[in-house]
């Protein structure tokens, strides 16, 4: 199946990451690892989300990095004391995250809950209720909108946060 | 039953647990986002790919097709990519202004800096 | 079909429209004023909804027409409209209080962003605790949270800085907790109303999805709410933060936290179910045990006031997680009184040190000393505060911990009413090194204080002193919703 | 590189294509992959593709960085404002069914529009958080 070799090879990704010290290769594998991602969204059918992560994750946010590691040049120091309690942490985080998906339905398992709650009025009404082919778009602008205008406050949030953060003063502007 | 019904969650798990140790472990800055970028989008897969259904395809109507994989968490995750996107680029400007101010974006020694300066302060 | 059916909405998207009217207009004066009109509107909004929920019960608004577990679903029950009033009420006396302050603390060009900052926080903050679907929190959430690390950022201090990155880091480890846990909620049940969620959980009670759920969503928001061992961003946040921004979050950011997090135990997961499935409430118990001991201990060594009150906080929130750990009603009756009361306290003890930051250039032990003949109003003013949070009668701190006390008692657990005791006494410890530093001793010539307090800071500081004793003594709003709120959750109302 | 002719050029053909391609992601949205967000994006991709070529005050001179921080509000108070129509129109906040006389078309509507305001916000964003970045390095040198 493509998509666990995809899973496997984004495993590798961010094996090398957590080895490497190299900020930059970090970022760049970091894009990898996006580009991935999208890849396998596309191959479990979430085309709109794959599209979003690779402009984002591939895109927006490597360039975002890259241009932050320009302003503050800089390589990663080696750790002055072992990581035992991050450690100890992730190991207990990963055991209720075990414990937990045990207990999910399979991969693709028609009979699963998600799939008879909710959802089936999104795809078999839309075309009455809405009208849009693309059940994605419907539910984002229309039946769950108000969460999207939640999201986009959320960028607005951050656009006028990064202008309160890097703004120059008016001084250091003219000198 | 439990290899192959549940690996992506397994892959997922790794990756998820990978951002995180990276996020509490590493003393860099941008290490950090970078691991708290990668804890937050391996989320994604808990999300989409358990409405993945073999043989279906995307949820775009279209009368040639019948099984279509469950939208809603697409909707739910596109909303969540904007979340991680704005939390980066704010994260990323907070390290710009750090570095301009501590001259140094390692954690241990930015608070080596703070404690020298707090001792400092208290003396005088 | 007037306005007053749609006030659900209209509580959350007036402060969310403000926030980029605010962008747009810029200015000296506008943004101020129409982040002040504002959370003044979402106030008598607020009200207007307690007094609805309390004449005809629950309101449920569907956004865009679409019926619950479809739509996005607005729900006011009665702990929702004490917390709106709470966190508007809070806003619209920090916001004429900010005007001064941020005058003082924040560069000119930055005002109008601080605004804007601020509107959006309390778009954020409002939007948690009225929504009734499970995404929806986390959206909202992500709101007030990016605003509020601006607001920590914005900071005179460099270390402002750093702590708002450090809160970054917990905040997002913890949104996307909660993340992982609505996840695994929705891949059990299929749903996202919260209500829905709750009714379709009891067909995979006790699932390991759901227990997993769980887990996640106490360390997601308990990071979010500064319980005890993951309390670490929040001394540093409130201590380097504007005055303003500080005196706003630690009566209302925590406190929300604190909602969703009871929110999700009474109406999703069955209480009694899910408390007695895992040792959550054993663990609750220690949690908060530890927290009241070691955050007041701590708090006694702190040199810097602001640094003090933010340890006493994270002990506070020791007291409010106490009651949630009793599962009684009387318990949580304490929790939501105190949710309130400590609000209020904390809220006018963070206004009172802005005013001593702005007059005496900081909130040091050092420069302080005697302020209690510079600034004896100011003074007075804390000092009040200080017994409420130590829980003398008169005053609200009192109301909280009396019913503590009687949770404890009819939980036939005497020893816990001892340490409850105990740990009031470091309450007077570290209140009592304030009265040492500003009554008893000289005022340090090198300081020289000539500035006064604006009465625009002053006034509205006031006023919280005042509801701390006001409310220590009337508590028919208080007490008289948190009792109605506690039997509303432990009747299986939803 | 900002002197070389061939990336001037080349940038002058691509970036109608871009911007072309940004319009077809916004509108096709109903229809296929693509939205509001994805187009936002690559309209404000164009820009800094713009800028990398030809210079940052270039670009500033194209797309002035008060008007990019008005597009930033602007698109919140777009989709908001689809929700207030909702509510002026006597339907519930963001109700698009009351937009229009046909329900459906009102739904039409509303996406529409909402989809509008969030690309205007997005590219807004996007772009001046590259501005901020981008002018933030200048005067480091």
């Amino acid at each position: 199946m493509i998509i666990n070799v995809l899973l496997v090879l984004m495993a590798f990704t961010v094996w090398v990451i957590i080895q490497s010290r190299n900020l930059f290769g970090v970022i760049v594998l970091g894009g990898i690892y996006s580009f991935l991602m999208a890849t396998v969204l596309v191959a479990m059918d979430a085309v709109d989300v794959a599209m979003t992560e690779a402009s984002v994750g591939a895109g927006i946010s490597t360039v975002l990095l890259l241009g932050a590691l320009y302003l503050c040049r800089s390589e990663e120091a080696r750790p002055m004391h072992k990581p035992w309690l991050p450690f100890i942490v992730s190991v207990a985080v990963a055991g209720v995250l075990v414990y937990g998906t045990l207990g999910l339905p399979e991969f693709s398992d028609p009979q699963a809950t998600i799939h008879h709650h909710v959802v089936p009025r999104y795809l078999n009404e839309i075309q009455q209720e809405v009208d849009v082919p693309n059940v994605v778009t419907a539910v984002l602008a229309s039946y769950r909108g108000y969460d999207t205008l939640g999201e986009t406050t959320v960028v607005f949030t951050a656009g006028a946060g990064v202008i309160a953060l890097l703004r120059r003063r008016r001084k250091g502007r003219s000198s | 039953m439990i290899s192959g019904g549940h690996f992506t969650y397994f892959i997922t798990i790794f990756l998820m647990i990978a951002g995180l140790f990276l996020v509490i472990a590493r003393g860099n800055l941008i290490k950090k986002l970078i691991g708290l970028g990668i804890f937050q989008t391996s989320v994604y897969l808990l999300y989409i790919a358990p409405g993945k259904l073999v043989g279906g395809t995307a949820p775009i109507l279209s009368p040639e097709f019948t099984i279509y994989s469950n939208p809603l968490p697409h909707v739910l995750i596109l909303t969540a990519i904007v979340v991680g996107v704005a939390t980066l680029a704010l994260g990323l400007a907070l390290v710009v202004r750090i570095r301009e101010a501590y001259d140094t974006i390692e954690e241990d020694e930015i608070l080596a800096v703070d404690s020298a300066h707090e001792t400092e302060v208290q003396t005088t | 079909m007037t306005i007053a059916t749609h006030l659900p909405a209209l509580q959350v998207v007036i402060p969310l429209v403000a926030a980029p009217l605010t962008v747009l207009l810029r200015g000296r004066h506008l943004p101020y004023f129409i982040s002040l009109a504002a959370s003044w509107i979402a106030l008598v909004i607020a009200l207007l909804l307690w007094q609805q929920v309390n004449a005809h019960g629950t309101i449920s608004y569907a956004i865009g027409k679409w019926p619950a577990p479809w739509g996005i679903e607005y729900r006011v029950d009665q702990l929702t409209a004490f917390m709106l009033v709470l966190v508007s009420g809070i806003a619209a006396l920090v916001l004429p209080y900010s005007r001064a302050s941020i005058e003082n603390e924040v560069p000119p060009q930055q005002h109008y962003l601080f605004y804007t900052m601020f509107s959006l926080c309390l778009t954020g903050l409002l939007g948690i605790s009225i929504t009734g679907d499970a995404f929806n929190i986390f959206v909202f959430l992500e709101i007030s949270s990016l605003s509020t690390y601006v607001l920590i950022a914005l900071g005179r201090n460099r270390r402002a800085l750093i702590a708002s990155y450090q809160y970054l880091i917990m905040g997002t480890i913890g949104a996307t907790f909660i993340v992982i846990g609505i996840g695994l909620l929705y891949l059990m049940t299929g749903s996202l109303n919260l209500a829905d969620i709750g009714r379709r959980l009891a067909q995979v009670q006790g699932t390991r999805p759901v227990l997993a759920a769980l887990a996640f969503l106490t360390v997601g928001i308990s990071l979010k709410l500064a319980l005890f061992p993951l309390h670490q961003w929040l001394p540093d946040a409130y201590a380097h933060a504007p005055s303003a921004v500080s005196s706003f979050l630690a009566a209302t950011a925590t406190k929300v936290a604190v909602y969703v997090l009871i929110r999700f135990y009474f109406s999703v997961f069955d209480a009694s179910q899910v408390l007695s499935q895992l040792p959550m409430q054993e663990m609750m118990l220690i949690l908060a045990l530890a927290g009241m001991f070691a955050a007041s201990a701590i708090a006694i060594y702190q040199t810097d006031l602001k640094r003090l009150f933010a340890y006493s906080s994270v002990a506070q929130i020791g007291y409010i997680i106490l009651g949630l750990s009793f599962n009684s009603p009387t318990g949580l009756t304490a929790t939501v009184v105190h949710l309130f009361n400590h609000g209020v306290t904390k809220g006018a003890i963070f206004m009172l040190l802005g005013a001593v930051t702005l007059v005496m250039g900081g909130s040091t032990m050092a420069r302080i000393q005697g302020l209690g003949h510079r600034m004896p109003l100011v003074s007075f003013g804390i000092v009040l505060c200080g017994l409420s949070l130590i829980g003398v009668p008169g005053t609200v701190g009192f109301i909280s911990k009396w019913y503590l006390l009687l949770a404890a008692i009819e939980q036939g657990q005497g020893w816990l009413v001892f340490l409850i005791l105990l740990s009031s006494l470091l309450a007077v410890v570290y209140v009592w090194r304030f009265v040492e530093a500003a009554y008893f001793r000289e005022p340090r010539k090198d300081i020289d204080a000539d500035t006064r307090v604006p009465w625009s800071m002053g006034l509205p500081s006031g006023l919280l002193v005042i509801a701390c004793i006001y409310f220590g003594l009337d508590t028919s709003f208080t007490v008289g919703s948190s009792v109605k709120i506690a039997e509303l959750l432990f009747g299986g109302m939803r | 590189m900002r002197n070389d002719l061939i990336l001037r050029v080349i940038a002058k053909l691509l970036i109608p294509f871009i911007l072309l391609f940004a319009l077809y992601v916004q509108f096709h949205g109903d229809f296929g992959p693509g939205g509001g967000f994805q187009a936002g994006v690559i309209l404000a991709a164009s820009v800094i593709f713009y800028a990398l070529i030809y210079g940052l005050d270039d670009a500033i001179k194209v797309v002035p960085e008060p008007l990019v921080e008005s597009m930033m509000a602007l698109g919140v108070l777009i989709y908001a404002g689809v929700g207030y129509a909702g509510l002026l129109l006597g339907g519930n906040f963001l109700d698009y069914f009351v937009l229009d006389p046909n329900p459906v078309h009102g739904q039409h509507r509303g996406i529409f529009w909402v989809e509008v305001g969030v690309a205007i916000t997005v590219s807004g964003v996007m772009l001046k958080i590259f501005y901020m970045f981008a002018a933030r390095g200048k005067s480091d040198d």
